[in-house]
């Protein structure tokens, strides 16, 4: 009752942002006070999307478990999956053939570019313009056909699994990815004049939601966002996993800390998926997709965990055995999670429109945060 | 004969002068200008929501509503109809009186901007000799109707719209006056029909140097901005305050707020299109006397349309380009860029009309 | 430092640690009532510099709760993992969101899911259910007739 | 100098709003790069890989492969499949299992193909269909041996 006196006096405005809002990409939650048009205070309320993955997957084996975790990070379900089928290699120490290495990488890089692509038209739409969002989705779309006609889905794909992929590719794969080099090279450009050149959204960017290494490391940002801090985190530099150690890439850094260098840091991450992608698709080996493994997966007794860097930041998979057909106890680090915890550090003191546009940058998948 | 609506107009008042008492005849006038202003708002309503529908699918690769009528084209009666025969809601904590009041301010003052444009050659309502006054006085009415629906609807975000939007219209009048004025200097008349008639040799975008130009420029954003259009929708703005101001409101009352919208921009860019682009004047090149007989034959209501749906068209453009500012920049915008642009302007123009450079 | 090293050093910090065979990482079993001490030499001694947490978790083995941390120094590019046993019935352990201040939110979420309290945690709430949820729903033993379907 | 940072900071920004408006001016001007597919009377053309629903296979003479082993049964992640066994005569008098009914629950499948993966016969498959949509929920739970089908000589 004291404090409600108390919020009264210091004529604080309590709003509710959230379930249901525009601008929170599903269903976050979030409490702002507000001094005026400044936000005092960010404080986020999860869980109208929890399903409660992890508790799922402790009944599920570990050939059924992956296919829910393409529902954590919708947009990145390849990488995803991807994790998941690490840790179930790990445990039960296959190497996987070389072809379905490849595949998989390339898998996860045209994810990552799908979803930069999805991210790039939210984050305009976020800041008040709308039209960059279908153009966006007019070459997310080409990218969505190819995955439909190689994994059979165009969203929760379910396509790599412990050994390998599902499927080996279709034999259009080829041709379609290098038409969509070209399309998407040419239309790249567009993409800055539409929005990246802007004065107007420029200014939306800079100097917003400033967050320092120091404290982006301690928050346990990771991804872009940490990225934007100027501190290299890219898990497939520091801890390569499949073929990322053979390819030519670069990290792209920003030491800006604010929303315009979390952006400049994905328009680059897209060039680089594009390069990585350009690197490997001519040199697709020949061979199996998928290693022998047993009709019935059991991993030993012990603990594995995997990361893999998502189009979010890093995705740890960590699994507990104790020997069964089930995991024990499954743990998803997501990297919207500890990314939404510095939510709060960046708004302080910034306007409501920031705090729009520091979600928008921070790329927030709801599901991948309430699991 | 060409077409000319001064001629019907003139007709009519013929007609009922001779057949009526002379009170009964200026009646009946006020009753069919009245009955015309609302037709006319309403084919605006239509024909402007349409437009921007398709001008926004076209930019955004897509085809727009295609399936009511030929080519979409009753996609907004039918839309109406759905707004008509909605429930009005009315929250439960909200006042009253002033919730449901505030749409018909909004659509009120929009409707009394109407009276001093002129339409096309001697076709308007109300030429005030102080049109430009005028003009300026009554559309920052519409404000008050957004703060009290922003207040009565008794809900944050309708109030930080409200809030958002009174300082946005207060700030943006001023460069909006300024870049007026500069008109104003040059025609030494404050009617809206003299400054028609100024044009006569030449439109002012044309003959009146940079300092127009420049106003013209800064018209258009402020514009823009007093009529909570994006990139200055901080009002609405729906991916930060849901919808702002009319959050709460629905149905035929959430209609009026739209169509008010409309109808603002279509009277701004009418104004624009009057002080700038020569109103219902048709276009004339210097001494090219067989083009200029040619445009002559165009009907002057034809002219003023044309001018204010290109204008229209601009506005449009923006919106489905840009993205929003924030509340910040959106004033800094006014006061450190706008206004002291438009007060040097200003500065300019003066001098070039006292030396009398322009025709 | 490599493994040994590390496994050395830690040893240095507290007689009581144990650590386990095997594993991706070191792992290391600490007394729960020494965790913040460790922690708080693991995060700051430049030895070690472990400034990421990439993981807080709890793991329900029955008879105990297990909380396991997975720390990595970004600078030395070494990891370990640190586990403390807790008891079931009534388990406390020092809260460590001041050190790294991910840990708010992760141990918001063991709270939530296994109930362990975390002492001098500055906003201990229910994260992702409702504050009136009855239960720890990632407990082994928790049983929901409603929510949960047996296939 | 103050006056030309100002100066060249709005003509800056100016000609960065003008390039954004170039583009979205080229295509209001140019309608053939419009993307709309207009679904109901455009069908959308979709890849055979597609995975909208399991069906069972049969061929023209009815006859499908299942032999009701519950390998998918027992691969679904969901309890989607479900398999209704019965015993048949064979024509030397012998008992042999078969499936009665392959009751399949649209409404919990997840698409995830792991059913097709583990079947050992190849009876089932994803077809791309993807219009689902019924009035009643009850519509969604099939039978996916047509009725009077068999099981195809051979197939153990």
């Amino acid at each position: 009752m004291l404090q409600e006196v108390a919020q009264k006096e210091t004529g604080d405005l309590v709003i509710n942002v959230g379930p249901q809002h525009p601008s929170t990409h599903g269903v976050l939650h979030l409490v702002i006070t507000l001094n005026g048009e400044t936000i005092k205070k960010v404080e986020p309320h999860l869980g109208y999307i929890h399903r409660s993955i992890e508790k799922m997957c402790e009944s599920l084996s570990y050939r059924q478990f992956i296919y829910s975790t393409s529902r954590m990070d919708y947009l990145s379900a390849h990488i995803n999956n991807h994790a998941c089928a690490l840790a179930v290699e790990k445990g039960l120490q296959i190497e996987i053939p070389e072809r379905a290495q490849v595949i998989r990488v390339l898998m996860d890089e045209l994810t990552r570019l799908a979803s930069h692509q999805l991210w790039w038209g939210a984050l305009a739409m976020d800041v008040g313009a709308i039209t960059p969002f279908f153009h966006a989705f007019r070459e997310r779309e080409v990218l969505n056909d190819i995955m439909e006609e190689t994994c059979g889905a165009r969203l929760t794909m379910n396509y790599m699994v412990p050994g390998g992929v599902m499927f080996d590719l279709h034999p259009n794969f080829q041709s379609r990815v290098k038409d969509f080099i070209t399309l998407f090279k040419s239309k790249l450009p567009e993409y800055d004049e539409l929005v990246t050149g802007n004065v107007i959204f420029q200014n939306r960017m800079k100097q917003v939601g400033f967050i320092s290494a120091e404290d982006a490391v301690s928050y346990g940002c990771t991804g872009p966002t940490l990225r934007g801090s100027g501190v290299s985190c890219d898990i497939r530099k520091h801890h390569p996993y499949e073929l990322y150690d053979k390819l030519q890439f670069t990290e792209p850094l920003e030491t800006g800390g604010d929303c315009w260098a979390r952006y400049l840091v994905r328009m680059e991450e897209m060039r680089q998926s594009l390069h990585i992608v350009e690197q490997l698709i001519d040199n697709i080996p020949e061979g199996e997709f998928q290693a022998k493994t047993k009709a019935v997966l059991k991993l030993p007794k012990g603990e594995f965990y995997s990361r893999v860097e998502t189009a979010r930041g890093e995705l740890g998979v960590y699994i507990v055995s104790e020997g069964g057909l089930t995991p024990y106890r499954i743990k998803f680090r997501s990297p919207g999670f500890s990314n939404l915890s510095a939510l709060d550090h960046m708004a302080r003191g910034q306007k409501i429109g920031d705090l729009v546009a520091i979600m928008g940058t921070l790329d927030l998948v709801i599901p991948d945060i309430d699991r | 004969m060409e077409f000319s609506l001064s001629a019907i107009a003139n007709q009519v008042d013929t007609w009922l002068h001779a057949n009526c008492a002379s009170w009964l005849a200026l009646t009946i006038e006020f009753v069919i200008v009245g009955l015309l202003c609302i037709a006319l708002f309403a084919v605006l309503g239509l024909v402007l929501i349409m437009m921007e529908r398709k001008v926004s699918a076209y930019m955004q690769l897509r085809l727009g509503p295609n399936r009511v009528g030929p080519k979409g084209m009753f996609q907004t009666l039918a839309d109406t109809l759905k707004l008509l025969v909605k429930e009005g809601l009315t929250p439960n904590g909200a006042d009253k009186f002033l919730f449901n009041l505030a749409p018909f301010i909004v659509m009120i003052a929009a409707m009394l901007v109407l009276a001093p444009i002129g339409f096309a050659k001697d076709f308007v309502i109300w030429d005030i000799n102080i049109g430009v006054l005028y003009i300026s006085a009554i559309s920052s009415i519409g404000v008050i109707g957004i703060l009290m629906a922003g207040w009565a609807s008794n809900n944050k975000y309708s109030l930080l719209g409200a809030m958002r939007s009174g300082a946005q219209i207060v700030s943006y009048e001023l460069s909006a006056g300024l870049s007026i004025l500069t008109i104003v200097i040059f025609t030494q008349d404050m009617s809206m029909g003299q400054i028609v008639a100024s044009q006569a040799d030449g439109w002012w975008i044309w003959k009146g140097h940079i300092p127009v130009i420049i106003s013209f420029i800064i018209f258009l954003i402020a514009v823009t901005a007093e009529t909570n259009r994006a990139p200055f929708d901080l009002a609405e703005a729906e991916s930060e305050l849901t919808a702002g101001f009319h959050t709460e409101y629905s149905g035929m009352k959430f209609a009026l707020f739209f169509l008010a919208e409309y109808v603002n921009i279509f009277i701004v860019c009418a104004v624009g299109a009057t002080l700038f682009l020569g109103g219902w004047m048709p276009l004339h090149i210097g001494n090219w006397a067989d083009f200029n007989r040619i445009m002559d034959y165009i009907p002057s209501s034809v002219w003023f349309f044309g001018k204010t749906f290109f204008l229209i068209f601009v506005i449009m453009w923006f919106r489905w380009t840009f993205p929003r500012l924030r509340i910040d920049q959106l004033l800094n915008l006014e006061w450190k860029y706008l206004l002291p642009i438009s007060m040097f302007n200003l500065l300019l123009a003066t001098f070039i009309a006292i030396q009398g450079w322009y025709l | 430092m490599n493994r040994e090293e590390l496994q050395s050093a830690i040893t240095a910090l507290n007689a009581d640690i144990t650590f386990e065979e095997g594993g991706e990482y070191l792992t290391a079993n600490i007394p729960a009532d020494a965790c913040r001490d460790i922690m708080q030499a693991l995060h700051n001694l430049p030895a070690f510099e472990m400034d990421y947490m990439f993981c807080l978790t709890c793991v329900d083995w029955k008879t105990h709760l297990t909380m396991v941390y997975h720390l990595e120094s970004r600078k030395h590019a070494h990891a370990v993992v640190i586990k403390s046993k807790l008891d079931r019935e009534n388990p406390e352990i020092e809260t460590l969101s001041d050190i790294w201040r991910t840990a708010e939110f992760l141990e918001r979420e063991v709270y939530d899911l296994f109930g362990v309290r975390f002492i001098h945690h500055s906003d201990l709430r229910r994260l992702l259910l409702t504050d009136d949820w009855e239960g720890y729903p990632l407990r082994k033993d928790y049983e929901d007739p409603i929510n949960m379907i047996k296939l | 100098m103050f006056i030309t940072k100002y100066l060249s900071e709005v003509f800056g920004g100016l000609r960065s709003l003008l390039t954004g408006m170039r583009r979205t001016g080229y295509y209001f001007t140019h309608h053939k790069n419009i993307i709309t597919q207009q679904y109901p009377n455009e069908k959308p053309v979709l890849a055979e890989r597609f995975r909208g629903e399991v069906v069972m296979l049969h061929d023209d003479n009815n006859e499908h492969a299942c032999t009701g082993c519950t390998a998918c049964e027992l691969a679904c992640p969901n309890a989607t499949i479900k398999i209704v066994t019965k015993f048949d005569l064979t024509p030397e008098g012998k008992k042999k299992k078969a499936i009665d009914k392959f009751v399949y629950h649209l409404e919990l499948c997840t698409m995830c193909n792991l059913c097709v993966e583990a079947c050992p016969t190849g009876a089932i498959t994803m077809a791309p269909n993807f219009e689902h949509s019924v009035l009643n929920r009850n519509e969604l739970t099939k039978v996916l041996n047509k009725p009077g089908s068999k099981i195809r000589e051979g197939v153990e």
